[in-house]
């Protein structure tokens, strides 16, 4: 099999998950937001792949397969949420949707 | 018959409390009774428990009771006890016999006003608290007659209440003696945490016991009862209240502001003389007070109009002299002219009522004139009253007691010849504005006519009163008049006789010649400038130097402005600048505060997603750097 | 093999990268689908087979089609590029780049500071996988069943189209004329309410 | 058993009160009536049957113990106990109590029962607080106070009550936050000495405290206790609580939560910390006295008669301050008679000034004038009670004043003179209370019924209580005397114990099981 540092592997999760950041942050459209989450939680999803594989453990793979589920649901509720907020205020804007301020 | 010794001021404290409880449902009749008859019962007791006290002198000449102990903490425990000596005996038979003519005038004089029932119960209060005043054993219970008389002052100034003038003059009153009060107090501390005793006997017994002559301790005690002493008293320099307090009833002018209450001051420095005699310093003081005041208050008496100004003047001027008899060690002289002066200032004030009243209320002299005729018995105890006033010699009381202080003024070891010259030319003075005042009202053509006429009730008080005005005197005469010491040998059990110089001792004919032939040049010429050519004297009032003099004169030497503008105005000032208490402005600055960061932090809640998501990642950011980098 | 995940890696990062750049949701979506399938390599290259199948079947299978389903059911038109670039402005990049700079510069700092030493990939196998899930792990799976059983609820109640209340009707329709201004654009007003106080 | 029951007894009266309220509003007043009258009856009863011993020389001051385990893990313990001082004031706050029922008996139409519960809780902790003998207990009675008290100036309150009371509430309960921190600092410092951790308030005493942590715990009691009584500073709550509060609550407001300051000050803050408090004293004192002359100087600039009157509370409870603080026994007895005379003669201003205000509709003083005419009963009670403040001798207030300032001038002469300027303008701002309400012209031509004779009723009663303070204090000096001096011992002892390490803490009393009565004597 292969012989790749453990650094290398944490370094390609932390900047997936930075890149993920970054669209979190820029993006205003909701469904931009859930595909950046999206790559933020399969970074972290790597992150514990590859120490698992580190230490020759199932424990992170199981991680993963957690990880998985809960993506899976927060992207339906979030993508429902995000067909209400179209079908309420005919935009996908999330700026539009600031009624919780202070 | 001592025994009833605690009668003499309970009585008038019952019926004060009755005629204050059940006193508006009553009749007038029946106030005037309970509110005359307690007065009247208590000076029938004090004449009593004088008689016995003078046939069967109590051990030491001093009778003491006592009913309860007051307070009791710790060692100190003064009691609700009473003293009876020969100085106080004096003070109470004074009190309740002066009390109950005044109380017979009033019940005739104030027949006619609102509040009968009400002013027999302040007046009944004002006898009752003064006999507990001038009977008191200890210093605290003698403070509480004290404070006593200046409320029921302050009451009764303030009588006819709807006036603001009038209350303006009973605060001004009950203010101005509280500051001296206030000294007394702290007096009464240092006396208590020095001493170990209220008890007035004991005070001075330790006092002479432990305390040098001059020391420190002893002449700050002696100043602050001085300061307490012409609060009460109206001296130089709280003398302010008096004027204005002629805004009560004359009768109570006549009973406190003339009789009684105002010479508390001189009866508590001759009650705790052996103070004084420590301080020698503050004992000269009382003198210097004494003379300035008794001066000042005559050059103010020659330029008032207000017949009861004149007269309260004329008190303030009086009571300097007992305190210039006072501040020379002439302990008996003080209470001798106390004597005389609170039966002939009563007398001259209780005339005076009557004339207002004859004249509608009307207060100014120049005004009146010519009563002669239309007040005839008015007129003659007005007279003797104003005889006495001026020392008239031979005849009139006054003649005596003021003659006796000008001499002791001047030959005991502490007097001098500037002391006495001051007095003489105050009794040149009183003198003058005595007769100016009597020219100016019966003299003269009659300006108004009388629309009253006194009844029995008044007449019977005004008689008795001249009656002792001119009696009274021959207690107490010089040596080359009869040296009659009535008085002095009375009061020598509780107060030690004045020492006289030898080598002075023998000027005592011509002194009295001296002040006699003062006294007349001083009717005469008030003859010859308010009755004979008064045009002149307008002229010389009206002259540059005449109307400034007038002006300062008439307003009391300015003590009015000067307490107006450094004391009152910038009090009332503060008071009302810091309305809304500029502490709040400390807590109200908090709110303000807490409001501007809640408006700070409610900006953060921008509901924007992101900005939530953006503040997680940089505390994310955070926490790892600190992680990482600590 | 080693090549394949540095090949795989470097796709996967270049994948991500257009993925929050695009315009287009639809653009943005295949890029997903690209950079989850060159994960799912990694993921194989690390010895993870069985996670690498589940991230091509649940991740760029399910999820990426559920993505496109509602994509479906939105319908949005050409106007939503155009809004798209209105809202990408270059300044907004700014802020959340330095972020994830500081972020990757800690974590490289972190990572550079315990260097181990590379090492041979031992394959994880399904069953160790299994055995491991359904043994140690087996309530967190049971938590995970409720999670998708409540996520399904809420998805279908949130889903619904169901009648709004009038005052709802207000409300939307207040927002939808504002969303409909040329700029689109929503501005915060600062409209601070301190009532507790009066 | 009889100690909780005090409290109890009135527990009960105001949920039944609450309760009757339903059946029509004449219920919640007879019940709290009959409820303070049996209380004060019972409270009577005991001082009278207990007399005796506060003249006996070998006398406990504690003269009813009672102590139960409530949480033993960490040392609580329902642990109450009356002396003389303690006593006094409940029967205080009783007699005030009644008078306060008796003021709102037509003034309160809105929630009667309510109301009353309130009243009747307020009541209940406040005894809880005189009789508290332990630490935490005594927080947890100080902070219950607050609740219905809130409330009754809360609901019942006039214009500007929310303000008002939100005030009040933010300052007292802050203040209470720094005494449990000096409570628990003490707690902790004395588990760490000795290994005991106990809240009881015989145990605490003596505790040997590291500097400069002891003056701080000092000086956040201090500041609880300061800001209750108020002293200058801390003050700024008072005038607009009493301006809001309704009548009954500004009597509650003045005649017993001024009192629990005090109270704390003489109990707690000075036999607990002998020392801090003696290095303290000098600045406590200096806010004493600039609290009777601050007091007095703003009281005199107010058009607000409530407000007016509260400033001088003010300037009353800085002669407290001051007596405490000189510590020794001629000014703590007088401390004690000013506070029961400050709340009996404040009030009875602050009832006159709700009868007045039941009549007149304001507060405002310029819009009075002249009332003695219509009004001359009422205007002779206001007098009294006016004389009472300014310190007229013969009422309550002088006796305790002039022995604050006796004893004040043992310890420091200046302190004693300036405080005696006191008296100038506590006749300046007294006098102007009479003039402005009763005396003058009446410009408004009020025409008023004067005082019905439930009102003549309290105010006879409650200058009978100023003229039997003024006239024979003894009664109340006698009963507080043990209390006091076993205060004074308390603070000597532990002052000893931190001079000499291996003299032993002070004995606590013992307790034996629930309660020990002393009967006068009999065993």
């Amino acid at each position: 099999m292969a012989t790749i540092p453990v650094e290398y592997g944490l370094f390609l999760a932390i900047i997936l998950f930075s890149l993920g950041l970054v669209g979190v942050l820029i993006r205003r459209n909701v469904v931009f937001i859930l595909l950046s989450v999206e790559i933020m939680l399969n970074a972290a999803g790597l992150g514990f792949v590859i120490a698992g594989s580190h230490w020759g453990q199932a424990d992170g793979q199981i991680m993963f397969i957690f990880i998985l589920t809960m993506a899976s649901a927060e992207v339906s509720v979030g993508l429902a949420l995000a067909i209400q907020l179209y079908h309420r205020l005919k935009t996908l804007d999330t700026n539009s949707i600031s009624k919780m301020r202070g | 018959m001592l025994g009833l010794l605690w009668l003499i001021p309970v009585i008038p404290l019952i019926g004060f409390i009755l005629l204050a409880i059940i006193g508006p449902r009553l009749s007038r009749t029946a106030v005037a009774i309970i509110g005359v008859g307690s007065v009247g019962i208590s000076a029938i007791l004090a004449i009593l428990v004088a008689i016995s006290f003078i046939s069967s002198p109590p051990a030491g000449n001093a009778f003491t009771q006592t009913l309860w102990t007051w307070i009791n903490v710790t060692n100190f425990n003064p009691g609700i006890s009473f003293y009876l000596d020969s100085l106080s005996m004096i003070m109470v038979l004074v009190v309740t016999f002066v009390g109950f003519v005044i109380h017979l005038y009033s019940a005739e004089h104030m027949l006619h006003q609102e509040g009968y029932s009400r002013f027999f119960a302040y007046m009944n209060l004002f006898v009752g608290s003064m006999l507990i005043l001038v009977l008191a054993n200890n210093l605290l219970l003698l403070y509480l007659g004290w404070e006593g008389v200046g409320l029921c002052s302050y009451l009764l100034i303030g009588f006819w209440y709807t006036n603001p003038a009038n209350g303006r003059a009973a605060r001004k009153a009950f203010i101005v003696t509280r500051v001296g009060d206030a000294a007394m107090a702290i007096g009464l501390f240092l006396l208590f945490n020095n001493l170990a005793t209220l008890n007035i006997q004991d005070v001075m017994q330790r006092a002479a016991q432990t305390w040098q002559i001059g020391s420190p301790l002893a002449v700050t005690a002696a100043a602050l009862l001085l300061g307490g002493a012409v609060g009460k008293s109206a001296q130089l320099p709280l003398q302010t209240w008096l004027p204005d307090a002629m805004a009560g009833p004359s009768p109570v002018s006549a009973l406190i502001h003339a009789a009684t209450m105002v010479t508390a001051g001189v009866y508590l420095i001759a009650r705790t003389h052996v103070l004084f005699s420590l301080a020698p310093s503050v004992q000269l003081a009382v003198a210097i007070v004494g003379a300035a005041t008794l001066l000042l208050a005559g050059f103010s008496a020659l330029t008032q109009w207000d017949i009861k100004r004149v007269l309260a003047y004329s008190t303030i001027s009086q009571i300097g002299y007992m305190f210039l008899a006072l501040g020379v060690g002439a302990w008996s002289a003080a209470i001798f002219h106390f004597m005389t002066h609170a039966f002939f200032k009563a007398l001259l004030f209780l005339a005076a009522g009557v004339v207002i009243d004859a004249m509608n209320d009307e207060h100014n002299m120049f005004k009146m004139g010519g009563l002669r005729t239309q007040l005839p018995l008015t007129f003659w105890t007005f007279l003797i009253g104003s005889s006495a006033l001026s020392a008239l010699p031979l005849i009139t009381s006054g003649f005596y007691s003021k003659d006796l202080i000008l001499f002791d003024a001047y030959a005991s070891p502490s007097g001098s010849t500037w002391l006495w010259l001051a007095g003489l030319v105050g009794a040149f003075l009183t003198s003058i504005y005595t007769f100016r005042m009597v020219f100016l009202t019966f003299f003269g053509k009659p300006k108004t006519k009388a629309v009253y006429q006194p009844g029995s009730r008044i007449n019977l008080a005004l008689i008795v009163l001249a009656a002792f005005a001119l009696l009274i005197g021959f207690l107490e005469t010089p040596s080359f008049l009869g040296n009659i010491n009535v008085l002095g040998n009375f009061l020598s059990a509780s107060l030690p006789a004045t020492s006289i110089l030898p080598q002075r001792a023998g000027s005592e004919g011509i002194l009295e010649l001296v002040s006699a032939v003062i006294s007349l040049v001083g009717i005469y010429l008030a003859y010859l400038l308010f009755l004979r050519v008064p045009k002149t004297t307008e002229a010389m009032v009206q002259s540059p130097v005449g109307a400034v003099l007038h002006r300062y004169w008439f307003s009391g030497w300015g003590f009015d402005w000067l307490y107006d503008t450094v004391l009152v105005r910038p009090f009332v000032w503060m008071a009302n600048s810091n309305k809304n208490d500029f502490i709040d402005l400390l807590y109200k600055g908090i709110i303000r505060l807490n409001e501007a960061l809640h408006r700070v932090l409610s900006n953060t809640e921008n509901g924007l997603v992101r900005w939530y998501a953006t503040g997680i990642a940089i505390g994310a950011v955070i926490i790892i750097a600190i992680v990482v980098f600590l | 093999m080693d090549i394949v995940f540095y090949i795989a890696s470097a796709v996967a990062i270049i994948c991500t990268v257009m993925v929050i750049t695009r315009l287009n949701v639809v653009h943005a979506l295949l890029y997903m689908i690209v950079a989850l399938l060159s994960v799912a390599l990694v993921f194989y290259t690390l010895g993870a087979p069985f996670v690498a199948a589940l991230e091509v079947i649940i991740y760029a299978g399910a999820i990426m089609v559920l993505f496109v389903f509602v994509i479906m059911i939105l319908n949005l038109g050409p106007q939503t590029s155009q809004q798209e670039r209105l809202w990408l402005d270059g300044r907004i990049w700014v802020g959340p780049t330095i972020l994830a700079l500081i972020l990757i510069a800690e974590v490289a700092y972190v990572l550079s500071t315990h260097s181990t030493p590379a090492y041979t990939i031992t394959e994880i196998s399904p069953r160790q996988v299994s055995t491991q899930m359904f043994g140690p792990y087996i309530l967190g799976v049971e938590l995970s069943s409720f999670l998708l059983l409540s996520a399904v609820v809420g998805a279908f109640h949130l889903g619904r189209r169901r009648q709004l209340y009038p005052e709802e009707i207000a409300v939307s329709a207040a927002a939808v004329e504002q969303n409909t201004s040329p700029q689109g654009d929503i501005q915060p007003e600062p409209q601070i309410q301190s009532d507790i106080h009066r | 058993m009889i100690l909780p029951w005090i409290i109890i007894i009135l527990v009960i009266g105001g949920t039944l009160a609450w309760i009757a309220g339903r059946f029509g509003p004449h219920w919640p007043r007879w019940i709290s009536l009959a409820t303070l009258g049996i209380h004060f009856g019972f409270l009577l009863y005991l001082w009278i049957q207990n007399y005796s011993i506060f003249t006996l020389t070998t006398r406990s001051p504690w003269f009813a113990l009672f102590d139960i385990p409530w949480i033993s893990q960490i040392g609580i313990s329902f642990s109450l106990g009356m002396d003389g001082l303690s006593l006094l004031l409940i029967l205080l706050i009783n007699l005030l109590g009644i008078m306060a029922v008796a003021c709102s008996w037509n003034a309160i139409k809105d929630r009667v029962g309510f109301f009353h519960f309130n009243l009747m809780w307020i009541l209940a902790s406040i005894t809880g607080v005189f009789l508290a003998l332990d630490l935490f207990l005594f927080y947890f009675f100080w902070e219950l106070m607050l609740v219905p008290l809130y409330f009754l100036i809360g609901i019942w309150g006039y214009e500007n009550r929310i303000y008002a009371t939100i005030k009040f509430f933010i300052f007292t309960q802050v203040s209470g936050l720094f005494m449990l921190l000096g409570i628990l600092g003490l707690y902790f410092v004395h588990g760490a000495n000795t290994g005991v951790y106990t809240f009881s308030y015989f145990q605490l005493l003596g505790t040997k405290l590291p500097q400069p942590l002891g003056f701080l715990l000092m000086l956040g009691m201090f500041l609880a206790f300061a800001v209750k009584l108020p002293v200058v500073p801390f003050h700024t709550w008072l005038p607009d609580a009493h301006t809001e509060a309704p009548t009954a609550g500004s009597v509650d407001l003045a005649g017993l939560v001024l009192k629990v300051g005090a109270y704390g000050m003489i109990r707690f803050l000075i036999p607990l910390f002998p020392k801090d408090s003696l290095s303290f004293a000098p600045i406590a004192m200096a806010l004493g006295i600039i609290g009777i002359l601050y007091g007095a100087i703003v009281a005199f600039g107010q058009t607000d008669l409530k407000r007016l009157i509260a400033y001088t509370s003010i300037s009353h409870m800085g002669f407290v301050i001051l007596g405490i603080f000189a510590w020794n026994t001629i000014a703590l007895q007088g401390a004690i008679i000013i506070m029961i005379a400050h709340g009996i003669s404040t009030s009875g201003l602050f009832i006159m000034v709700g009868d007045l205000m039941s009549r007149l509709h304001t507060r405002d003083f310029r819009r009075m004038g002249g009332l003695w005419s219509t009004l001359p009963r009422m205007g002779g009670a206001a007098m009294v009670f006016t004389l009472a403040s300014l310190g007229l001798p013969g009422l309550g207030n002088f006796v305790g004043e002039f022995l604050v300032l006796l004893g004040v001038y043992r310890v420091s002469i200046p302190a004693a003179a300036l405080a005696t300027l006191g008296f100038i303008v506590a006749t300046i701002y007294s006098l102007w209370i009479i003039q402005g309400a009763f005396h003058g012209r009446n410009t408004e031509g009020w025409k008023l019924q004067d005082m019905s004779s439930r009102e003549a009723a309290i105010m006879t009663t409650l200058i009978a209580v100023i003229l039997w303070l003024g006239i024979y204090p003894q009664t109340v000096l006698n009963t507080s005397l043990p209390a006091v001096e076993a205060m004074q011992k308390y603070a000597i002892e532990t002052q000893q114990t931190i001079v000499s390490p291996q003299i032993s803490p002070a004995q606590p009393l013992p307790i034996e099981g629930s309660i020990t009565i002393n009967t006068g004597g009999k065993p």
